[in-house]
Protein backbone atom coordinates (compact mmCIF):
# COMPACT_ATOMS: atom_id res chain seq x y z
CA UNK A 1 0.00 0.00 0.00
CA UNK A 2 0.84 4.13 -0.48
CA UNK A 3 0.21 6.24 1.80
CA UNK A 4 -0.87 9.41 0.40
CA UNK A 5 -0.83 12.99 1.91
CA UNK A 6 -3.41 15.95 1.01
CA UNK A 7 -2.78 19.11 2.11
CA UNK A 8 -4.60 23.02 1.99
CA UNK A 9 -7.17 22.77 -0.47
CA UNK A 10 -6.26 19.44 -1.86
CA UNK A 11 -7.45 17.83 1.78
CA UNK A 12 -10.51 20.43 2.16
CA UNK A 13 -11.56 19.33 -1.70
CA UNK A 14 -11.43 15.69 -0.75
CA UNK A 15 -12.31 15.65 2.72
CA UNK A 16 -9.46 13.54 4.22
CA UNK A 17 -6.10 14.39 4.97
CA UNK A 18 -4.71 10.87 3.85
CA UNK A 19 -5.86 7.46 1.68
CA UNK A 20 -4.23 4.40 1.17
CA UNK A 21 -3.99 2.81 -2.49
CA UNK A 22 -2.58 0.14 -3.84
CA UNK A 23 -0.15 1.58 -6.45
CA UNK A 24 3.19 -0.85 -5.84
CA UNK A 25 5.32 -0.47 -8.81
CA UNK A 26 3.16 2.90 -10.39
CA UNK A 27 4.38 6.30 -11.61
CA UNK A 28 3.66 9.16 -9.75
CA UNK A 29 2.01 10.57 -13.18
CA UNK A 30 -0.43 6.85 -12.40
CA UNK A 31 -0.98 7.96 -9.24
CA UNK A 32 -2.19 11.18 -10.11
CA UNK A 33 -4.31 9.84 -12.73
CA UNK A 34 -6.58 7.66 -10.52
CA UNK A 35 -6.34 10.55 -7.82
CA UNK A 36 -8.56 12.42 -10.82
CA UNK A 37 -10.55 9.57 -11.93
CA UNK A 38 -11.48 8.25 -8.43
CA UNK A 39 -11.91 11.21 -6.18
CA UNK A 40 -12.25 13.98 -8.91
CA UNK A 41 -9.50 15.79 -7.44
CA UNK A 42 -8.52 18.88 -9.35
CA UNK A 43 -6.00 21.16 -10.49
CA UNK A 44 -3.10 18.15 -9.43
CA UNK A 45 -1.49 19.03 -12.73
CA UNK A 46 0.32 22.37 -10.88
CA UNK A 47 0.94 20.49 -7.62
CA UNK A 48 4.44 19.44 -6.64
CA UNK A 49 4.81 15.70 -5.27
CA UNK A 50 6.84 14.96 -2.64
CA UNK A 51 7.75 10.37 -1.89
CA UNK A 52 9.06 10.31 1.36
CA UNK A 53 9.50 13.46 1.93
CA UNK A 54 11.25 14.65 -0.94
CA UNK A 55 10.49 16.13 -4.17
CA UNK A 56 9.43 13.74 -6.92
CA UNK A 57 8.54 13.92 -10.46
CA UNK A 58 5.85 12.05 -12.26
CA UNK A 59 8.33 9.56 -13.32
CA UNK A 60 9.28 8.70 -10.11
CA UNK A 61 8.10 4.95 -9.68
CA UNK A 62 6.16 3.93 -6.29
CA UNK A 63 6.68 1.09 -3.65
CA UNK A 64 5.08 -0.07 -1.05
CA UNK A 65 5.50 1.69 2.01
CA UNK A 66 5.97 4.78 0.06
CA UNK A 67 4.69 7.91 1.49
CA UNK A 68 3.27 10.29 -1.12
CA UNK A 69 2.04 13.62 -0.57
CA UNK A 70 0.67 15.94 -3.21
CA UNK A 71 2.09 19.74 -2.17
CA UNK A 72 -0.03 22.35 -3.38
CA UNK A 73 2.02 25.92 -4.21
CA UNK A 74 3.14 27.02 -1.09
CA UNK A 75 2.49 29.89 1.15
CA UNK A 76 4.71 30.17 4.09
CA UNK A 77 6.90 32.99 4.87
CA UNK B 1 17.74 22.58 16.57
CA UNK B 2 18.74 25.60 14.16
CA UNK B 3 15.49 25.01 12.00
CA UNK B 4 12.12 24.22 13.12
CA UNK B 5 8.01 25.41 13.30
CA UNK B 6 6.63 26.14 16.56
CA UNK B 7 3.16 26.41 17.58
CA UNK B 8 3.27 28.84 20.14
CA UNK B 9 4.45 32.77 19.57
CA UNK B 10 8.14 33.11 18.26
CA UNK B 11 10.46 34.45 20.24
CA UNK B 12 12.43 36.44 18.36
CA UNK B 13 15.46 36.78 20.51
CA UNK B 14 15.98 33.04 20.75
CA UNK B 15 15.87 32.80 17.02
CA UNK B 16 18.83 35.41 17.67
CA UNK B 17 20.34 33.86 19.83
CA UNK B 18 20.91 30.60 17.48
CA UNK B 19 23.05 32.46 15.02
CA UNK B 20 25.23 35.28 17.27
CA UNK B 21 28.95 33.90 16.86
CA UNK B 22 32.21 36.02 17.90
CA UNK B 23 33.07 36.17 14.71
CA UNK B 24 29.64 37.14 13.39
CA UNK B 25 29.79 41.00 12.95
CA UNK B 26 26.51 41.65 11.07
CA UNK B 27 23.15 39.74 12.00
CA UNK B 28 20.44 40.33 10.07
CA UNK B 29 16.58 39.11 10.96
CA UNK B 30 13.79 38.52 8.83
CA UNK B 31 10.42 39.06 10.65
CA UNK B 32 7.19 38.34 8.80
CA UNK B 33 4.08 39.46 10.49
CA UNK B 34 0.44 39.16 9.63
CA UNK B 35 -0.62 42.03 7.73
CA UNK B 36 -4.67 43.10 7.78
CA UNK B 37 -4.65 44.78 4.56
CA UNK B 38 -3.89 42.85 1.13
CA UNK B 39 -4.88 44.31 -2.21
CA UNK B 40 -8.08 46.23 -0.32
CA UNK B 41 -9.08 43.00 1.48
CA UNK B 42 -8.95 43.32 5.25
CA UNK B 43 -7.66 39.78 6.54
CA UNK B 44 -9.13 38.80 10.25
CA UNK B 45 -6.67 36.26 11.11
CA UNK B 46 -4.51 33.60 9.71
CA UNK B 47 -4.03 29.55 9.97
CA UNK B 48 -0.85 28.17 8.50
CA UNK B 49 -0.70 24.67 7.68
CA UNK B 50 2.82 22.67 7.52
CA UNK B 51 4.08 19.02 5.96
CA UNK B 52 6.06 18.99 9.33
CA UNK B 53 8.47 16.99 8.92
CA UNK B 54 9.06 17.51 5.32
CA UNK B 55 8.99 21.35 5.94
CA UNK B 56 11.50 21.09 8.69
CA UNK B 57 13.63 19.44 6.02
CA UNK B 58 13.63 21.70 3.64
CA UNK B 59 14.51 24.14 5.76
CA UNK B 60 17.64 22.25 7.16
CA UNK B 61 17.98 22.59 2.94
CA UNK B 62 17.96 26.41 2.88
CA UNK B 63 20.39 26.35 5.71
CA UNK B 64 22.67 24.11 3.91
CA UNK B 65 22.65 25.93 0.42
CA UNK B 66 23.36 29.14 2.45
CA UNK B 67 26.08 27.72 4.03
CA UNK B 68 27.26 26.39 0.59
CA UNK B 69 26.88 30.16 -0.94
CA UNK B 70 28.07 32.09 2.37
CA UNK B 71 30.44 29.62 3.79
CA UNK B 72 30.59 31.78 6.69
CA UNK B 73 27.31 32.57 7.04
CA UNK B 74 25.13 30.86 10.52
CA UNK B 75 21.19 30.70 9.62
CA UNK B 76 18.01 29.50 12.01
CA UNK B 77 14.24 29.98 10.78
CA UNK B 78 11.28 29.54 13.11
CA UNK B 79 8.22 29.62 11.19
CA UNK B 80 4.51 29.82 13.38
CA UNK B 81 2.15 27.06 12.64
CA UNK B 82 -2.22 27.46 13.52
CA UNK B 83 -3.76 30.38 14.16
CA UNK B 84 -2.49 33.64 13.74
CA UNK B 85 -3.89 36.86 14.47
CA UNK B 86 -3.09 40.53 12.66
CA UNK B 87 0.52 41.41 13.25
CA UNK B 88 1.53 38.19 15.14
CA UNK B 89 4.91 36.55 13.66
CA UNK B 90 4.41 33.80 10.61
CA UNK B 91 8.60 33.93 10.37
CA UNK B 92 11.84 34.75 11.44
CA UNK B 93 15.19 34.26 9.38
CA UNK B 94 17.91 35.29 11.21
CA UNK B 95 21.30 34.94 9.42
CA UNK B 96 24.99 35.89 10.65
CA UNK B 97 28.19 36.30 8.56
CA UNK B 98 31.21 38.59 9.40
CA UNK B 99 30.70 41.34 7.23
CA UNK B 100 26.97 42.79 6.19
CA UNK B 101 26.34 42.72 2.70
CA UNK B 102 26.23 38.83 3.16
CA UNK B 103 24.27 38.98 5.78
CA UNK B 104 21.46 41.14 3.57
CA UNK B 105 21.76 38.59 1.56
CA UNK B 106 21.75 35.59 2.62
CA UNK B 107 18.54 36.31 4.73
CA UNK B 108 17.16 37.47 1.29
CA UNK B 109 17.83 33.94 -0.07
CA UNK B 110 16.49 32.15 2.68
CA UNK B 111 12.82 33.99 2.76
CA UNK B 112 12.78 33.48 -1.56
CA UNK B 113 13.05 29.95 -0.80
CA UNK B 114 10.85 29.48 1.89
CA UNK B 115 8.11 30.66 -0.24
CA UNK B 116 9.37 28.39 -3.57
CA UNK B 117 10.22 24.96 -1.58
CA UNK B 118 8.86 24.57 1.87
CA UNK B 119 5.71 23.09 2.49
CA UNK B 120 3.51 25.51 4.94
CA UNK B 121 0.25 26.99 3.70
CA UNK B 122 -1.80 30.46 4.37
CA UNK B 123 -5.56 30.18 4.69
CA UNK B 124 -6.35 33.82 5.18
CA UNK B 125 -10.12 34.36 6.61
CA UNK B 126 -11.79 37.04 5.90
CA UNK B 127 -15.14 38.74 7.01
CA UNK B 128 -16.90 37.35 3.92
CA UNK B 129 -15.21 34.16 3.62
CA UNK B 130 -11.70 32.48 3.81
CA UNK B 131 -9.20 31.00 0.82
CA UNK B 132 -6.01 28.80 1.06
CA UNK B 133 -3.36 31.40 -0.60
CA UNK B 134 -1.98 29.07 -3.26
CA UNK B 135 0.95 30.89 -5.15
CA UNK B 136 4.14 31.20 -3.24
CA UNK B 137 4.96 34.70 -4.44
CA UNK B 138 1.86 35.59 -2.53
CA UNK B 139 0.37 37.91 -4.84
CA UNK B 140 -2.60 35.70 -6.09
CA UNK B 141 -5.75 34.00 -3.57
CA UNK B 142 -5.89 30.32 -5.60
CA UNK B 143 -8.71 28.84 -4.60
CA UNK B 144 -8.50 26.53 -7.28
CA UNK B 145 -5.32 25.28 -7.03
CA UNK B 146 -4.45 26.54 -10.21
CA UNK B 147 -2.13 29.48 -10.11
CA UNK B 148 -2.53 32.29 -13.01
CA UNK B 149 0.10 32.67 -15.68
CA UNK B 150 2.04 36.09 -14.95
CA UNK B 151 2.16 36.17 -11.86
CA UNK B 152 5.27 38.12 -10.54
CA UNK B 153 7.29 38.30 -7.40
CA UNK B 154 6.22 40.52 -4.64
CA UNK C 1 11.33 58.50 20.44
CA UNK C 2 12.66 55.56 17.61
CA UNK C 3 15.74 57.09 17.25
CA UNK C 4 18.30 57.07 20.20
CA UNK C 5 21.82 56.06 22.19
CA UNK C 6 21.45 53.60 24.73
CA UNK C 7 24.49 53.14 27.04
CA UNK C 8 22.31 49.76 28.65
CA UNK C 9 22.50 46.88 26.72
CA UNK C 10 20.07 46.98 23.60
CA UNK C 11 16.95 44.89 24.00
CA UNK C 12 16.34 43.84 20.07
CA UNK C 13 12.39 43.19 20.43
CA UNK C 14 12.10 46.80 21.77
CA UNK C 15 13.18 48.07 18.81
CA UNK C 16 11.34 45.45 16.96
CA UNK C 17 8.24 46.81 18.91
CA UNK C 18 8.39 50.65 17.71
CA UNK C 19 7.75 49.49 13.72
CA UNK C 20 5.22 46.93 14.43
CA UNK C 21 2.03 48.23 12.69
CA UNK C 22 -1.06 46.51 11.11
CA UNK C 23 0.19 46.85 7.77
CA UNK C 24 3.45 46.02 8.11
CA UNK C 25 3.75 42.69 6.75
CA UNK C 26 7.84 42.57 6.85
CA UNK C 27 10.25 43.98 9.23
CA UNK C 28 13.88 43.19 8.89
CA UNK C 29 16.30 43.99 11.39
CA UNK C 30 20.05 44.42 10.78
CA UNK C 31 22.15 43.78 14.38
CA UNK C 32 26.01 44.84 14.44
CA UNK C 33 27.66 43.22 16.85
CA UNK C 34 31.43 43.20 18.05
CA UNK C 35 33.34 40.96 16.20
CA UNK C 36 36.40 39.23 17.58
CA UNK C 37 38.75 39.08 14.73
CA UNK C 38 39.28 41.95 12.31
CA UNK C 39 41.61 40.74 9.49
CA UNK C 40 43.59 38.63 11.87
CA UNK C 41 43.99 40.77 14.85
CA UNK C 42 42.03 39.96 17.75
CA UNK C 43 40.18 42.69 19.47
CA UNK C 44 39.44 42.88 23.14
CA UNK C 45 36.52 45.35 23.40
CA UNK C 46 35.43 48.25 21.99
CA UNK C 47 33.95 51.75 23.17
CA UNK C 48 31.95 53.94 21.12
CA UNK C 49 31.75 57.54 21.59
CA UNK C 50 29.14 59.64 20.01
CA UNK C 51 28.19 63.62 19.64
CA UNK C 52 25.38 62.85 20.88
CA UNK C 53 22.64 65.45 19.97
CA UNK C 54 23.93 65.65 16.40
CA UNK C 55 24.10 61.39 16.30
CA UNK C 56 20.50 61.65 17.74
CA UNK C 57 19.90 64.43 14.90
CA UNK C 58 21.19 62.38 11.75
CA UNK C 59 19.41 59.50 12.98
CA UNK C 60 16.06 61.25 12.82
CA UNK C 61 17.26 62.48 9.65
CA UNK C 62 18.17 59.02 7.92
CA UNK C 63 14.78 57.88 9.72
CA UNK C 64 13.17 61.01 7.50
CA UNK C 65 15.66 60.25 4.19
CA UNK C 66 13.88 56.54 4.21
CA UNK C 67 10.52 57.90 4.60
CA UNK C 68 10.90 59.85 1.53
CA UNK C 69 12.34 57.18 -0.76
CA UNK C 70 9.97 54.21 1.16
CA UNK C 71 6.64 56.46 2.20
CA UNK C 72 5.35 52.90 3.72
CA UNK C 73 8.35 52.03 5.72
CA UNK C 74 8.59 52.68 9.68
CA UNK C 75 12.24 53.09 10.95
CA UNK C 76 13.73 52.54 14.15
CA UNK C 77 17.43 52.67 15.38
CA UNK C 78 19.22 52.26 18.60
CA UNK C 79 23.10 52.90 18.89
CA UNK C 80 24.81 51.65 22.01
CA UNK C 81 27.73 53.96 23.18
CA UNK C 82 30.05 53.05 25.74
CA UNK C 83 32.19 50.21 26.48
CA UNK C 84 31.31 46.71 24.51
CA UNK C 85 32.33 43.08 25.35
CA UNK C 86 32.92 40.67 21.93
CA UNK C 87 29.24 39.58 20.75
CA UNK C 88 27.54 42.78 22.24
CA UNK C 89 25.09 44.66 20.05
CA UNK C 90 26.31 47.87 19.15
CA UNK C 91 23.14 49.07 16.66
CA UNK C 92 19.91 47.60 15.81
CA UNK C 93 18.06 49.01 12.90
CA UNK C 94 14.62 47.79 12.10
CA UNK C 95 12.39 48.74 9.54
CA UNK C 96 9.09 47.68 8.92
CA UNK C 97 6.64 48.19 5.19
CA UNK C 98 4.12 46.19 3.77
CA UNK C 99 6.14 43.99 1.44
CA UNK C 100 9.49 42.52 1.92
CA UNK C 101 11.82 43.46 -0.71
CA UNK C 102 11.68 47.02 0.74
CA UNK C 103 12.35 46.50 4.02
CA UNK C 104 15.39 44.95 3.17
CA UNK C 105 16.49 47.80 0.99
CA UNK C 106 15.64 50.73 3.46
CA UNK C 107 17.43 48.74 6.16
CA UNK C 108 20.29 48.12 4.43
CA UNK C 109 19.99 52.01 3.08
CA UNK C 110 19.87 53.16 6.92
CA UNK C 111 23.44 51.00 7.92
CA UNK C 112 24.99 52.70 5.16
CA UNK C 113 24.08 56.41 5.52
CA UNK C 114 24.73 55.45 9.39
CA UNK C 115 28.51 55.00 8.52
CA UNK C 116 28.72 58.21 6.68
CA UNK C 117 27.08 60.76 8.49
CA UNK C 118 26.06 59.75 12.28
CA UNK C 119 28.53 61.17 14.78
CA UNK C 120 29.65 58.01 16.50
CA UNK C 121 32.74 56.30 16.58
CA UNK C 122 34.42 53.78 17.51
CA UNK C 123 37.77 52.95 19.74
CA UNK C 124 39.21 49.48 19.35
CA UNK C 125 40.97 47.71 22.15
CA UNK C 126 43.78 44.83 21.43
CA UNK C 127 46.20 42.98 22.99
CA UNK C 128 49.14 45.30 22.23
CA UNK C 129 46.87 48.77 21.72
CA UNK C 130 44.02 50.64 20.91
CA UNK C 131 43.09 52.70 17.64
CA UNK C 132 39.73 55.10 16.80
CA UNK C 133 38.99 53.53 13.52
CA UNK C 134 38.14 56.20 11.53
CA UNK C 135 37.11 55.93 8.58
CA UNK C 136 33.75 54.75 8.09
CA UNK C 137 34.05 51.67 5.64
CA UNK C 138 35.61 50.19 8.94
CA UNK C 139 38.41 48.93 6.63
CA UNK C 140 41.22 51.40 7.55
CA UNK C 141 42.70 51.71 11.25
CA UNK C 142 42.88 55.14 11.08
CA UNK C 143 45.15 56.74 13.91
CA UNK C 144 46.41 59.73 12.41
CA UNK C 145 42.68 61.44 11.27
CA UNK C 146 43.50 60.85 7.39
CA UNK C 147 42.02 58.25 5.54
CA UNK C 148 44.00 56.45 2.91
CA UNK C 149 42.72 56.79 -0.86
CA UNK C 150 41.41 53.96 -2.48
CA UNK C 151 39.69 52.80 0.70
CA UNK C 152 36.72 50.20 -0.65
CA UNK C 153 33.38 49.75 0.31
CA UNK C 154 33.18 46.53 2.59
CA UNK D 1 32.96 83.47 21.90
CA UNK D 2 32.85 80.17 19.59
CA UNK D 3 32.90 76.91 21.66
CA UNK D 4 34.63 74.11 19.70
CA UNK D 5 33.83 69.99 20.44
CA UNK D 6 36.85 67.97 19.67
CA UNK D 7 35.75 63.89 19.46
CA UNK D 8 37.93 60.51 19.33
CA UNK D 9 41.68 61.06 17.97
CA UNK D 10 41.09 65.14 18.04
CA UNK D 11 40.32 64.96 21.46
CA UNK D 12 43.27 62.84 22.15
CA UNK D 13 45.49 64.79 20.45
CA UNK D 14 44.65 68.03 21.95
CA UNK D 15 43.94 66.38 25.33
CA UNK D 16 40.59 68.32 25.81
CA UNK D 17 37.46 68.07 24.50
CA UNK D 18 36.50 71.82 24.22
CA UNK D 19 37.68 74.76 23.66
CA UNK D 20 36.69 78.60 23.31
CA UNK D 21 37.94 80.76 20.63
CA UNK D 22 37.09 84.23 19.79
CA UNK D 23 36.57 83.85 16.16
CA UNK D 24 33.29 86.07 15.75
CA UNK D 25 32.42 86.35 11.88
CA UNK D 26 35.15 84.14 10.89
CA UNK D 27 34.82 81.42 8.29
CA UNK D 28 35.52 77.49 9.19
CA UNK D 29 38.31 77.29 7.20
CA UNK D 30 39.77 79.99 9.08
CA UNK D 31 38.73 78.27 12.59
CA UNK D 32 40.44 75.53 10.98
CA UNK D 33 43.94 77.20 10.23
CA UNK D 34 44.13 78.53 13.92
CA UNK D 35 43.41 75.15 15.50
CA UNK D 36 46.14 73.94 13.31
CA UNK D 37 48.57 76.69 13.65
CA UNK D 38 47.42 77.26 17.62
CA UNK D 39 47.32 73.66 18.73
CA UNK D 40 49.02 71.58 16.08
CA UNK D 41 46.16 69.84 15.27
CA UNK D 42 46.59 67.46 12.64
CA UNK D 43 44.35 66.03 10.03
CA UNK D 44 41.55 68.66 10.17
CA UNK D 45 41.73 68.80 6.35
CA UNK D 46 40.01 65.27 6.05
CA UNK D 47 37.71 66.13 9.24
CA UNK D 48 33.94 66.78 8.76
CA UNK D 49 32.98 69.95 10.49
CA UNK D 50 28.91 70.79 12.37
CA UNK D 51 28.01 74.42 13.40
CA UNK D 52 25.27 74.04 15.63
CA UNK D 53 24.36 69.96 15.06
CA UNK D 54 24.46 70.53 11.79
CA UNK D 55 27.48 69.73 8.70
CA UNK D 56 28.95 73.23 7.54
CA UNK D 57 31.23 73.98 5.03
CA UNK D 58 34.52 75.40 5.42
CA UNK D 59 32.70 79.23 3.91
CA UNK D 60 30.57 78.53 6.60
CA UNK D 61 30.61 82.02 8.28
CA UNK D 62 30.59 81.27 12.77
CA UNK D 63 29.19 83.98 15.08
CA UNK D 64 29.49 84.38 18.73
CA UNK D 65 27.60 81.77 20.68
CA UNK D 66 28.28 78.89 17.98
CA UNK D 67 29.19 75.37 18.39
CA UNK D 68 31.76 74.43 16.09
CA UNK D 69 32.38 70.29 16.39
CA UNK D 70 35.04 68.80 14.53
CA UNK D 71 33.92 65.52 12.88
CA UNK D 72 36.68 62.81 12.26
CA UNK D 73 35.50 60.23 9.65
CA UNK D 74 32.77 58.34 11.69
CA UNK D 75 32.95 54.30 12.44
CA UNK D 76 29.44 53.80 14.06
CA UNK D 77 27.27 50.71 13.50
Amino acid sequence: MIKVLLFAQLRDELGKETISIEANGWSVAELKGKMKAEYQLGGLETVMTAVNEEFADDDTILSDGDTVAFIPPVSGG
Amino acid sequence: MNFNLSKEPIVIQDVIDKVIKRNAGAVTTFIGTVREMTKGKKTLFLVYEAYEPMAIKKLEQIGAEIKERWPDAETAITHRVGKLDITDVAVVIAVSTPHRNDAYEANRYAIERIKEIVPIWKKEHWEDGETWVGNQLETVPYPTGKPKEGDIRD
